[in-house]
């Protein structure tokens, strides 16, 4: 499903974020991507999405070497990923509600469809309550739930969330996973960059530690650290 | 670019509302364009103007033909005829000796002196001759010599002298009237290039989630055409009105002054200006919105 | 408001750092002063010259009194003095028989007639009268006609007419010179109202960490009368240019029929327009800045 | 230092925010403000920083009543008090080293003071490294550390947190949790929101805990949870 080929990325301004990075993730597989802060994680899941190239290597998601995709295709590459972005990237000046139809307005969705859907997706994280405020006008976990909501309501097969729990409190941030969990039963491929320990060690799945922009670790059934 | 309709009616939807949620940005991008335009019209309908009020001098500028004194009142209607058969020749006004008598006693101050030729009018009969263009006046003087018994006066500076101002004239309004257009291009997309800018984050925001470059646009260009509408309009309103007072008040002033000069009629005016306010409006509103939001779409 | 020396200089580096850090901003609101600015040169320029034609012409109109043949060639020069005296009488220049006589052929197409009259000169010798201000006429001619040996001409349709016309054209061109700096500011302060809705977020942040707002102000303002001083130079070498150009066009094609009519000098209208566009442009830069950051500082 | 004597806070569209808070916290208090995501802890701060004022109540910050200040005297008491907000709030159009600069430019600071003490204060939150690149350069931890440099660069007597270590992978929230214990022990008070249960948990110190806009416990040397 998603597959990287010696991948390196250099930042314009000389930061070397990943170094010859290869790694493998099958259909339906459950990924943590650790590491300590600024280790390349973001910018792992940044290059999946096209936000930026690598600057060597090959990037292949759904059979198709992104690296070489054309700008027209990039929108249904996206579309295939749903995302929740480290700052969230919820739309200003649309409500809640309007922010999650959105993603679907933005593949076709039968209206219809959607004024099932987004309710029902609000609900799953815990922000129904909400639906008709503006992200300024929502605590920090409110708003990465909506970035949440966003990602998952139009069931791509892939979901990459960075650091989704990381201004929840444990209980939320529980209920969140046990969400992306059920979402993973149901075949999607989950990719998940997070800082949280005691998930990881909690849940037992694959780990990719990333350190200095080298995978220095990948371990099915694996813990937050090296010894666990 | 397929697209349903029912997200072209989402998308409409979303332009319109824009316009509504960027209050500031839609109130300075339709302000600019109204000035813009206005300075415009306005630049228009003086130009036009000076232009409409020149032909009509140009028009009044004519030859005239002194008749000898030999020939008979019955030839004149033939030779009258004859005239107005050379080519550019629009009009020929016969001006008979007790005419042009009395037009002289009137015009000059020297009454006593003339007084002495009350009986023997020494004032020669003559053809007033107007032309179509008067850049062809040497044309109709060469015809206008084969006739012996006409003497022929004219204006020999004058007339391209008024040519040139004409044409001098005419040219500074095309270069200031192209210099403005200009200027309201440049005004215009900078506004919308600032009303985007503010609204790039949400542009790339849409771009990450998946949106292709015409689901973004879109609203983005019926924004602008909306902007570009309602920015073209009002010019035309606001130009109705001054005209038409400017006009009043024209004619109820200088009435004795330009007798023979008119101002263009509003009906004139504005039927040159409301397209092309409105196709400027509109298409800047357009093209502004496509160009200013392109650069943003790469991401 | 005891801001230390440091403080100040970190605030004009920050405020002239702004203009660059803000490349796409300072260009639109540069350009929109200096277009505006321009666009009011050229007006300023137009009107300036009208008025100026005119006034010209208005010193042109002058009365004519006809002198008696009974009057002595030695009495003419006390007699030129007494009229020289009146007051708004601004020149007297004496016309003699000859000289009118020269004229007169000159001018009419009617030199045959004249010729009869070459020995026994009908026309009278006359002085030319030119008035400080037009609207006074009537009282020089009140003066003027207590000299019997005078008989007086002049223009008495025209010369109401001309001061009217003259006095709406001052009129207009004040109105339009007006409207065109309202646009100006309008069209600024929507500049500069994006701007600062651009960096409003900044503003906020500055605000939550404590800073003071002439601390947030000043580098606004210092960045406004920068980008206002720009701007308001610019159009000063545009105009000279431009207008030194026409100066050198319309001397070089037109002398023949505006001999007596000249136009202003560029030292002319630059010594006008230079502190005009300065002050209109560094004054809107620094109000223009200061309204707009206003709003965004109560937080 | 801190008092809030019977505060309510309701937004313009009718959340209830805070009802009825009042609590005391001493000069040299380290508190953690815990409680589940929209439970009011950044509405608690940034009515300290008079970022919204409450709807009644009195609010006793440095003896002064602050819901009383008048416009001109609010910069005065923000510089009493270093913040990382939960946002971050950094100045997108300057550098690492020129955003922590700032705030000692705002307190009118000796050019020179500033020149030592901002690269110290990088070095202490590890982000030396990257005093040249821009917000947008860095990673969402390295952020958040910029952010936490700025508040503690000015030694303010008051320190105020909202989720400090969000980002951060354990090791480094650790290591941040250490710089502000450091700082508590000069003398400055700490006040900490946070959902981090394993810090909490740890460190023992006092505890207020927020549901749903009302103090449901504020306990000495607490942990995160009640039971604990
Ligand atoms: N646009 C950029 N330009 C230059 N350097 C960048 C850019 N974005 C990130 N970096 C650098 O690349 C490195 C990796 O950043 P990345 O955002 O991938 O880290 P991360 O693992 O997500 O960290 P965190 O857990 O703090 O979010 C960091 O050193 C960061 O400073
Ligand atoms: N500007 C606002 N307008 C309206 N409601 C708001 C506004 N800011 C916050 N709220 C609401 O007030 C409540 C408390 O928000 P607050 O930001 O204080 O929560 P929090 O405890 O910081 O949560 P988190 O841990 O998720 O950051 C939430 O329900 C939120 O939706
Ligand atoms: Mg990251
Ligand atoms: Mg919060």
């Amino acid at each position: 499903m998603i597959s990287l080929q010696n991948v390196s990325k250099t930042y314009p301004n000389g930061t070397r974020a990943m170094k010859n990075v290869s790694l493998n993730i099958k259909k339906g597989d459950f990924v943590f991507v650790v590491g300590s802060s600024g280790s390349g994680k973001s910018t792992l899941i940044k290059m999946l999405l096209k936000e930026e190239d690598p600057t060597s290597g090959k990037i292949i998601v759904n059979n198709k070497d992104i690296t070489k995709l054309k700008r027209k295709q990039v929108p249904y590459l996206r579309r295939e990923i749903g995302t929740v972005f480290q700052d969230f990237r919820l739309l200003p000046n649309k409500t809640v509600y309007d922010n999650v139809a959105f993603a679907m307005q933005v593949v076709e969705a039968n209206p219809k469809e959607i004024r099932r859907a987004v309710p029902v997706t609000l609900g799953l994280v815990g922000i129904a309550k909400k639906f008709k405020c503006y992200p300024h006008q929502l605590s920090g976990g409110e708003q990465q739930r909506v970035a949440l909501a966003r990602a998952i309501v139009n069931d791509s097969p892939i979901l990459i969330a960075d650091e989704p729990t990381g201004n929840l409190d444990p209980e939320t941030a529980w209920e969140i996973m046990k969400l992306l969990q059920d979402i993973n039963k149901r075949g999607v491929t989950v990719v998940m960059a997070t800082h949280e320990k005691e998930i990881v060690d909690t849940l037992r799945k694959r780990v990719i530690e990333i350190d200095n922009g080298v995978v220095i670790r990948d371990s099915c059934e694996g813990g937050y650290d090296c010894e666990d | 670019m397929t697209v349903k309709i029912r997200t072209l009616r989402h998308l409409s939807k979303e332009g319109i509302l824009g316009i509504w949620e960027n209050r500031l940005m839609s109130l300075a991008s339709i302000g600019t364009i109204v000035l813009c335009l206005i300075i415009l019209g306005v630049s228009f309908t003086l130009a036009s103007n000076v232009d409409y009020i020149l032909s009509q001098i140009e028009s009044n500028v004519g030859i005239t033909a002194y008749i000898d004194d030999s020939v008979k009142e019955d030839e004149i209607t033939t030779l009258k005829t004859k005239l107005e058969a050379i080519p550019n020749v629009s009009g020929v006004t016969y001006v008979s000796k007790d005419d042009a008598f009395l037009t002289f006693t009137d015009d000059s101050n020297l009454e006593n002196i003339m007084k002495q030729f009350e009986k023997d009018n020494p004032l020669p009969a003559s053809f007033e001759i107007t032309m179509v263009d008067l850049e062809e006046q040497e044309r109709v003087i060469e015809s206008l010599e084969q006739y012996d018994e006409l003497e022929i006066s004219y204006f020999q500076a004058e007339a391209p002298m008024l040519v040139q101002l004409n044409d001098s004239i005419r040219y500074i309004s095309m270069i200031i009237i192209i210099s403005l257009i200009l200027v309201g291009i440049i005004l215009m997309s900078n506004t919308i290039k600032l009303t985007v800018y503010i609204r790039r984050r949400e542009i790339n925001i849409m771009k990450y989630i998946g949106a292709t470059d015409w689901f973004i646009r879109a609203p983005f260009i019926i924004e602008g055409i909306s902007i570009g509408l309602i920015g073209g309009i009002i010019p035309i309103f606001a130009l109705w009105g001054a005209y038409s007072w400017v006009l009043k008040v024209v004619n109820s002033r200088f009435t004795v002054m330009i007798e023979s000069i008119k101002l263009q009629s509003t009906a004139d005016i504005l039927s040159a200006f409301t397209p092309m306010s409105l196709i400027i409006g509109v298409g800047i509103g357009a093209i502004g919105s496509i160009i200013s939001i392109r650069k943003h779409l790469k991401v």
